[in-house]
């Protein structure tokens, strides 16, 4: 059916709740726009991005580094983004053991680092591109660090952390405070050593085939539910997301900058 | 008529399977083709349908060198000669039905064939041809529900339901215990008596190539060793057939006949 | 005459290729266990206790809950994989009879079978899904292609050796009665294969519901998704409903198509 | 003969036969238009999105051979694991399968309690024990291999009970006439019969192991899945068709392996 | 000595594969028992060591109520008496020599079996059997690599290895051609004339019964229709056993033997 607008959805792993439907979300918009709308969540956005690079899906709910990968394969743009705690950014974590002896991030040379999927923006890619920068590694995860460790997702590297596999785990902020009540002395186990620079959040993007009008009324209807009491409440329990605001491609550049220095190890042709 | 002239067959790993046979087995003879096992039995019985190809010589079928044919004329050569195996050869899931009437499949349509949409005469005579037998109330059992015997007969009537000139059987009866044997025979027997079917029959047991054939061939490796009328062969014919007498009393050093 | 047994038929070739075969498997043996890597001080740690105690009665203590969630979910996988399955066993006969040396004498032809179903059965099915995702949309229907093609590798190949093992003197019967060879397909060969067929689609359909879980991380719908949510929001719960329906579904399944399939043959 | 002599036959099934196929069919039809239709899936869609495909099936190619170096380790480690883990299996799999056997284990009670543990054993999706033995074990190669353990066992042992069931009993009973006692028979007249098909079938869940491997990356429970996952998410599909043509190669060499094996020992 | 007392056997399925059998067999006899596809021939032979256990009566052999037996003195039981089968049964994958030496399993330790740790005495006594059927030069051949006929010597060797008081044969030459069969069943007499083993043989075919036999024992239906010298067998013994004449003219209806 070509009437029918697709919204993908990845949920972000960085924040403490992981929305599994979106299905409010999609009867909402679909009374507002006026058109049928199918909502989709999947929790790996590389088959978003080409999804949306075929036109088959046209709104995206996509994490930062998926958005800029997006825009440079597809030419999708974003247009809003989310807001958390009065913010429009956030920045990664360095978790480290509290009596492990390690103050600065010199401190974790020779170390094992803990992250959660090397293509999570605040998990991986803006920590490995600090450590590259302060350090002029090319390659942390083998020239700086001792062993590198994939775990999945940013709870299970704080754990890893924890429970003394890893010496240092990298995560959004603040992961810790969504563990605490399965383990209660995370807090005082572990410390934040440091924090990365401010990460743009996750966007609302659409795909070029959009027309410009279509994108507008888009684009209102999605700002309107900042004013719906109701939708609010949906949003911020599901997705986590406390308003959203409107965005622009420019506030991604950083991430954009970030992923090139991984030269050959991401290959953007 | 069917004329062997100077028939030799060479299977592509060399072995030698026919050796310059001359042979002509007149319409509506029971010839009855015995042997050791390798002597060629199978290999005369199945180029005269061209299951085999011999590799010298003519084969001379209702006047025909059937060595040429191929593609249409060798399914038109196969329609008028029926085959008859040791191991019954019936597709063991369908039904009986189903299995004797696959013996009209030469005179009958692809396409129809495949939506199983025969003539009302064709399952006439399927079903004529399994009450000839005296098997027509297995109708549509599976044939694998039938016991050896039972399964050879239906072979039987999907071979009648070819309305052949000639019927081939390749030991039909080697499966089968003594009595269900003596039937089976008889049956083939009755067959080549009233339809004047010419019937040439492999049989391991020269007691009943004895029984029920007209005439009676020997083979040896490959050759022709003995060719005459059954009531002609005495325990000397049998000797020169299997190459030795079967009483020999020396028990050592028996060499193997498989 | 003294014992002796006449010496064993030496074949030195087959011995030393024996010898070699055998160091080269312990020296296999030795390269994995000295260069794996297991940290044995973590799982023998009190840590794994202590994830026990937390895991294992969350686990054992379905959400119940959740139920109706999973069920939809679980009845779409069923749908995608049963839909899928189909679709493979229809691709999968045409190139199984390629590859049967019985059927076509062929052998470079034979050989371009074997190669497009291996070519077939190495790709991930997650990779499968992503393209399909791509080109269709984050749907079922992804996920629908994603197992058909997934799974036509592995039926093409069994159907072929179903093919392979027929009796082929029926084969010769029915040419020996005048028979062509359409009508040696449907009278001589298709009812010696079609019930392994079923039998073997029917098999793998049980396979591709169990599959098809993995298909919703990318979106191609099914109960994947929601195994993934449970896992990192370490709802254990959650994970051990999910389990429980999914056995449940599989052995109903198992119940019904082990019936049919005993009718079949 | 209770049938008058003018019967013919006007079908090859009887008529209830022919129901039941109609049935049959129409309930294998009807149900896959259901899923058809619910799951909104036709197949001339396909089609109509085949363009898509070829476009990003065409962005895999040309293989990007400079990133083999980076396969290595993980490749090696994922055959680790599928070592391991494919012995250990062997090993738990031999008593299991004659237990599921019921020509050998012939107490009715035993047999069908085994068939339904492996039974439940095998429904288990390999995602869902990745997850949990990630969970209880921590992130790395020992929970890896005790998934693939078990997922592996219960394949093993169905294939190889079908097998057993399967074998020729008549050696056996030769075996026990002349008073040979259960482990002897079993010894003598079970293991030669069943050798190459246990060896085939065990490099067979091998390769699925390599395979499985690739679902067990997304959990980091170790293995080549984790680079198919990161250059996936990279859209570095070069390195991705790389990577898969590399465990293509691998499945080959096994299967071939597989194949020399079986001729050395029929 | 074996004896069978009133011995009856009725399966689970409630076939009954034996009705009150009273009949004694003296050492060294050559007993062979003739009579149609399931008259209870294989029933008969298997109970003597406990293959199928007779439901009611008694079996005495060597002066014990066999039907008592399980478990270990089963096992003595079985050591004693050795059997031949109609296909053989050789593990086909495994070297003629390790088939025979299989034969002393039952005095071997399980472990030393495992690991082929038979006595040096054993292996002689193996080697020179397989002398005996005149097959040593196959010694380390598969089993399948050998044609019918010598897969049954080397299965005649095995129960030689097993030095055995009895040997039971059930159709040992049904699956072999008539040449063959001779040979084999040559063997058979030539050991229980020899070494003085009592021998209990089923045949299909009464006139290698009449050949062979010291003494035939003809059973129908479960029953035991005739018991006598084979010097005393006549066409109407052959009547009796197979319930009918078999050159009977009467080609209709003809039941089904199997
Ligand atoms: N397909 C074949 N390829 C090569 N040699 C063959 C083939 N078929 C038969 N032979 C050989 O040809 C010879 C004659 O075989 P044939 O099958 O005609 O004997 P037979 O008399 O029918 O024996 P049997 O009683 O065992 O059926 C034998 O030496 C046999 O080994
Ligand atoms: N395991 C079994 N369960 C049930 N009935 C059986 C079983 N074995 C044999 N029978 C039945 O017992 C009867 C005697 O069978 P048996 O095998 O002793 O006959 P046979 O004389 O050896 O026949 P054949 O010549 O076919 O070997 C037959 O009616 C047969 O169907
Ligand atoms: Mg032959
Ligand atoms: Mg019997």
């Amino acid at each position: 059916n070509d009437d029918t607008l697709v919204m993908g959805f990845v949920p972000s792993q960085d924040s403490d709740e992981i929305a599994d439907t979106v299905e409010p979300l999609a009867e909402k918009l679909s009374e507002e726009l006026g058109v049928e709308v199918e909502g989709r969540v999947m929790t790996n956005y590389t088959a978003l991005v080409e999804a949306m690079g075929t036109n088959e899906v046209q709104i995206g709910f996509i994490p930062a580094f998926g958005y800029v990968l997006a825009n440079q394969e597809h030419d999708v743009e974003v247009i809003l983004k989310s807001e958390r705690f009065g913010s429009g950014t956030y920045k990664a974590q360095y978790i480290v053991g509290a009596d492990s002896g390690i103050e600065t991030l010199a401190d974790l040379e020779g170390t094992t680092w803990a992250y959660g999927d090397p293509t999570s923006t605040s998990g991986y890619l803006f920590p490995a591109a600090q450590i590259m920068d302060e350090f002029g590694v090319e390659n942390p995860e083998t020239e700086f660090f001792a062993e590198s460790k994939q775990t999945g997702g940013h709870d299970q590297s704080a754990i890893a952390v924890l429970e003394g596999e890893a010496d240092v785990a990298t995560t959004f902020d603040d992961v810790r405070t969504g563990l605490e009540e399965d383990y209660p002395t995370i807090m005082e186990e572990t410390k934040i050593l440091t924090y990365t620079d401010e990460i743009p959040n996750d966007t609302i993007s659409v795909t070029k085939e959009l027309d410009d009008e279509l994108v507008q009324e888009i684009k209102a209807a999605f700002l309107s539910f900042n004013d719906n009491e109701e939708m609010i409440t949906i949003m911020n329990e599901v997705y986590n997301w406390d308003r959203i605001i409107e965005a622009e491609d420019s506030e991604y550049d950083v991430v954009r900058s970030t992923f090139e220095k991984f030269g050959d190890d991401i290959s953007l042709d | 008529m069917i004329e062997f002239k100077n028939l030799s067959l060479v299977y592509p790993n060399g072995n030698e399977g026919l050796k310059n046979i001359n042979i002509k087995i007149n319409e509506g003879e029971f010839v009855v083709i015995v042997g050791l096992s390798g002597a060629g039995k199978s290999t005369f019985i199945r180029s005269i349908n061209r299951l085999v190809t011999p590799t010298d010589g003519e084969l001379i079928v209702d006047g025909e060198d059937i060595l040429t044919h191929n593609g249409k004329s060798l399914r038109a050569l196969r329609k008028k000669i029926g085959m008859i195996f040791q191991s019954y050869n019936l597709v063991k899931r369908s039904t009986v039905l189903k299995n004797v009437i696959s013996g009209r499949l030469g005179y009958t349509g692809t396409l129809k064939s495949i939506f199983n949409m025969f003539p009302k005469e064709d399952m006439q005579l399927a079903y004529d041809n399994l009450k000839r037998v005296n098997i027509e109330d297995k109708l549509y059992s599976r044939a694998d529900e039938l016991s050896g015997g039972q399964q050879q007969r239906v072979s039987i009537a999907r071979v009648l339901t070819q309305k052949p000139k000639v019927i081939l059987a390749d030991e039909p009866v080697a499966s089968l215990d003594p009595p269900t044997s003596h039937q089976v025979m008889k049956y083939l027997k009755q067959i080549n008596k009233e339809d004047n079917i010419t019937t040439i029959v492999n049989l391991h047991f020269i007691d009943m190539a004895m029984e029920y054939a007209d005439r009676i061939i020997g083979m040896r490796a490959g050759e022709v060793v003995y060719d005459g009328p059954a009531s002609e062969v005495t325990e000397k014919t049998f000797e020169e057939i299997y190459g030795r007498t079967i009483r020999e009393e020396d028990m050592r050093g028996g060499e193997d006949n498989e | 005459m003294s014992f002796k047994l006449p010496p064993k038929p030496k074949n030195r070739p087959a011995v030393a290729k024996r010898v070699i075969s055998l160091l080269a498997l312990l020296a296999l043996y030795i390269w994995t266990i000295t260069s794996v890597n297991i940290d044995w001080g973590r799982v023998f740690s009190e840590r794994t206790l202590e994830n026990f105690d937390r895991i294992i009665p969350q686990f054992f203590d379905p959400a119940f809950e959740e139920t109706g969630t999973i069920l939809v979910k679980m009845i779409e996988t069923i749908f995608i994989a049963y839909t899928g399955s189909l679709a493979a066993a229809v691709i999968a006969v045409p190139l199984a009879f390629l590859c049967a040396t019985n059927m076509v004498k062929n052998k470079w032809l034979n050989t371009i079978g074997m190669w497009i179903l291996g070519a077939v059965r190495a790709f991930p099915e997650i990779i499968l899904a992503i393209i399909f995702v791509a080109a269709v949309g984050p749907n079922p229907f992804a996920g629908v292609l994603a197992i058909a093609i997934g799974s036509t590798g592995m039926l093409g190949k069994l159907f072929s050796e179903v093919i392979e093992s027929i009796d082929m003197n029926i084969i010769e019967a029915l040419e020996a009665s005048g028979a062509n060879k359409m009508q040696i397909l449907f009278y001589g060969i298709m009812p010696q294969v079609l019930p392994e067929f079923l039998s073997y689609a029917i098999y793998r359909f049980e396979i591709d519901v169990r599959a098809s879980s993995v298909l919703g991380i990318v979106g191609a719908g099914g109960i994947g998704t929601l195994i993934t949510f449970a896992y990192l929001n370490r709802n254990w719960d959650e994970v051990g409903m999910i389990l429980l329906v999914i056995i449940i579904a599989v052995t109903i399944i198992d119940q019904i198509s082990g019936f049919i399939r005993r009718r079949l043959v | 003969m209770s049938k008058t002599d003018q019967f013919t036959p006007n079908s090859l099934y009887p008529a209830k036969t022919k129901r039941t196929i109609t049935l049959a069919f129409i309930a294998v039809i009807g149900f896959y238009l259901i899923s058809s239709i619910t799951t909104e899936s036709f197949i001339i869609n396909f089609f109509l999105k085949l363009s898509n495909i070829t476009d990003l099936v065409g962005r895999f190619f040309p293989p990007d051979w400079g990133y083999v170096t980076y396969v290595w380790p993980k490749l090696f480690e994922t055959i680790h694991m599928a070592i391991i883990s494919t012995t250990i299996a062997v090993i738990i799999s031999v008593p299991f399968c004659l237990l599921a056997a019921h020509n050998i284990t012939t107490n009715k009670w035993l047999y069908n309690f085994m068939r339904m543990v492996l039974n439940i054993i095998r429904t288990i999706p390999d995602i869902i024990l990745a997850v949990v033995f990630v969970g209880l074990f921590g992130i790395g190669v020992f929970s890896g291999i005790i998934a693939l353990i078990i997922f592996a066992v219960g394949i093993l042992v169905k294939l190889m009970s079908e097998i057993i069931e399967a074998i020729d009993m008549n050696p056996s009973e030769a075996i026990r006439a002349s008073g040979g006692n259960t482990i002897q028979t079993i010894w003598y007249a079970v293991v030669p019969q069943i050798l190459p098909q246990f060896i085939s079938f065990s490099l067979y869940v091998f390769e699925i192991n390599i395979r499985a491997s690739v679902v067990l990356g997304l959990v980091g429970a170790g293995g080549i899945g984790q680079l198919i996952n990161k250059e996936i998410n990279f859209l570095n599909y070069p390195a991705v068709s790389t990577i898969v043509l590399i465990i293509f190669a691998v499945v080959v060499v096994i299967d071939w392996i597989s194949g020399k094996l079986r001729e050395g020992i029929v």
